[in-house]
């Protein structure tokens, strides 16, 4: 198992007990790079080149382990850049407040990278927090961020961001991340969370219920 | 004086907010420089832009959020675009200030946010760089906040996340690397890519200043003592800091 | 009939809108290009995509706009991002079509929309391409609507703006160059890079189609002949194209 | 005089008449691109490096006459792409609906390449339909497109796209670029526009009155 990533992490709260045990016991491979290094990957793919010049991952310890960078020169300046390769993921996931049956999604408040990453993509599926007819999107046409032709599949799931938050709909659960910093430490503690947050429930409704009660430490 | 009141989290950042100097724009994490830069903010800095990575561009956040994309930062926010439009000012040299931390620091600013240990046989893996490679490179000056504990202050960091002096090549476009160090007990100039005691709490010596730390730290023949704040400073950074004290 | 009614622009309007095939996403130019999507989109061809540089997406113009970035063109669009969003999409190979126009097009379907006469002395300075070059190379296929006006379809254009084929080398990453050509009087298919006459309109004959154009023209053994529309659907079109008839 | 535009003429209605005059007598050195090289060269300059790859500006005469178009091979791929130069105005000169007096601008409706050109330029000079005060400007901070720190100076000069439009204010007069094509054609006439025009005026009310009334053929 891969992965690659700018920061993996519990948001201010510390580092990832899984991806520490993970790298430990030998399980996971990290591509390393930074949040920026990651968003011009994305970048390249969503601009349709293989590449774009950057003057970051040059210098201490982290060309050495960035896979997919390389060295470039301009050819006006004669300018040493790296090249950071085109990150093509197979499918994005992302979460919206709303899309049209078609595939208009429409999103707003911080956005961070979830667009660059969705174009960047071969195949976007996108949950939402309601559907709605075409017509309410064409109210705000700047509220949308994807096209029906760029959205492989939209699917209705209410509270589908948590135990993060979106704006207009729902706030940020911090407790749940505080929550889930005791319960990852072990890992027999994880696995009984996932199975009954995630393989137990029946419905996303059980789903997220599930979840809103292990932040209480009710599992 | 235990080390815990010396040590707390509110005097890192009382320190590092007055290091902030008007209208600068300043990238901002979470944790300590957001805690510095908010403190800044109460102290009169007004004009000060703070930016998050996330894409918000003059945040005012109400109380410590505990990501960049939490709706705090948002919050009374002038700008919201995405991280692109961040990381594209940062890199066309329009950030002035990056304000840093890491588990590891040495004495010529290069932070370690990657791993303990050797990097292919890790005691542990940490997080990774985030935005912090990108900001100690691109950022025009940088400043580090790391608290006083004398085992994070090394010779030799195991793994150059964020280069400081001599590990950047000093190549066009690039920033100036860190500028200045401010720990929860006093603060250090980087001057010839060196650290330089300029200024501590006065409630301290000059030795613990810098007690355990094994560098080869000057003393600048300007030292400032600097007053300890009144305890509604203290106080009021403890309002809107959660859990960092 | 005289050449002006054989020539009337709603005819090629009328031809292009049917060679868009339903749910294209579908990179539109103002003029003759914006006139046929908007006739295909009033012949039941509700799902295409139709796309403005100026960074609109899912248009649906209610008249022809003079700009790519007049009021109408994002009056009950679904999408209004930026420039770049749409040039993304069109160099990624997310634009099915298309549809282009010059002011002289040559039998491999290289398009000229820069000047008249020697580059360095020209007869006349056109205003350049805009967005067709890059459409021409990018789109997964292209449509060129050109009234039928001998003198514009020469044997060599003057100034190769839009690559047709031959001019373009087939490297991965571009799109298939001209699929189609269109003219108020007929429609030309491009195999084997050369264009093949395979429609025109029942009110002409098969040498009208062509008259007094100076390319070699192989004529389909499947030729069809296709019935001018109602008068209402000539009515309906020049009730929402302004000037161009 | 050199000038660098991927398309200059008179939208919907034809050629520009003054490009043609200054092609012809030979005033005016044109540095040809298209509208996507143009893009990508301010792009650039907003990212902050001095080239971008591209799979444009390699076929047919563009490539001849495209200054500051060169070429450069992917270290991944080994694809020979087109590199495409920063452009770094001075200064960009934009119009929006609105600012704050410390500069933050804010836009909406169709913007077109308005930002990546501002904030490729060194400076950005800033007219606005109103300035507000800055809670307004945080009431709703998406709309917000360049902030104070990246903004030069912002004047108050309402009706200052016309002839163009500004969503929310005011139509486009398409009549007016209707009458520019025929005031165009000759150097006089349009000299004698100008002047009544651009000259005369001795306030922005009356420079917006002129202009209104010259597109009546009133001049």
């Amino acid at each position: 198992c891969r992965v690659k990533f700018g920061w993996y992490g519990n948001p201010g709260i510390g580092l990832s007990h899984v991806l520490r045990r993970a790298v430990a016991d030998g399980s996971l491979t990290v591509e390393e790079t930074s949040n920026f290094g990651l968003l011009l990957g994305l970048h390249a793919a969503r601009l349709g080149v293989p590449f774009l010049p950057a003057r970051i991952l040059l210098d201490g310890d982290m060309p050495a382990q960035a896979v997919g960078t390389s060295r470039v020169e301009c050819p006006f300046t004669g300018e040493r850049l790296s090249a950071v390769a085109a990150i093509r993921p197979d499918v994005a996931l992302i979460h919206a407040q709303q899309a049209d049956a078609a595939g208009n999604v429409q999103l707003w408040g911080i956005k961070g990278d979830t667009i660059e990453g969705a174009e960047a993509s071969r195949r976007v599926i996108c949950t939402v927090e309601r559907i709605v007819p075409s017509d309410v999107i064409a109210q705000s046409p700047s509220n949308t961020v994807l096209s029906a032709s760029m959205v492989t599949a939209v699917a209705l799931a209410p509270m589908g961001a948590y135990p993060s938050y979106v704006e207009g709909f729902y706030g940020r659960d911090d407790a749940a991340y505080r929550a889930f910093e005791s319960l990852s430490r072990k890992a027999n503690l994880l696995a009984d969370y996932i199975k009954t947050t995630v393989h137990d429930p029946a419905s996303h409704e059980e789903f997220v219920a599930a979840m809103q009660a292990g932040r209480n430490g009710d599992v | 004086m235990s080390d815990r009141d010396m040590d707390a989290s509110w005097r890192m950042a009382w320190l590092g907010a007055k290091q902030i100097v008007p209208h600068e724009v300043v990238f901002v994490g979470i944790g300590a420089p957001c805690q510095a830069a908010m403190v800044a903010r109460r102290m009169g800095n007004d004009h000060m832009t703070m930016i998050f990575e996330s894409g918000v561009i003059g945040a005012n956040p109400d109380e410590m959020p505990l990501s960049t994309g939490s709706p705090t930062v948002a919050k009374g926010a002038l700008m919201v675009t995405d991280m692109l439009g961040v990381f594209a000012l940062l890199q066309r040299g329009g950030i002035g200030l990056g304000i840093l931390s890491g588990a590891e620091v040495d004495a010529a600013g290069n932070l370690n946010s990657t791993v303990i240990g050797p990097y292919d046989q890790p005691k542990l893996r940490l997080p990774g760089s985030g935005g912090a490679h990108d900001i100690a490179l691109l950022a025009r000056r940088v400043m580090i906040l790391m608290p006083h504990d004398p085992k994070r202050f090394v010779r030799k960091v195991d793994f150059i996340t964020s280069p400081g002096h001599g590990a950047h090549s000093g190549r066009a476009g690039l920033g100036a690397g860190p500028a200045v160090l401010v720990t929860t007990r006093a603060v250090f100039a980087f001057h010839d890519a060196r650290p330089v005691l300029v200024a501590h709490f006065d409630d301290l010596t000059t030795e613990e200043a810098t007690q355990g730390i094994d560098w080869d730290i000057a003393v600048s023949p300007d030292l400032q003592r600097l007053p300890v704040p009144d305890p509604s400073i203290a106080a009021l950074i403890k309002s809107f800091s959660g859990e960092l004290l």
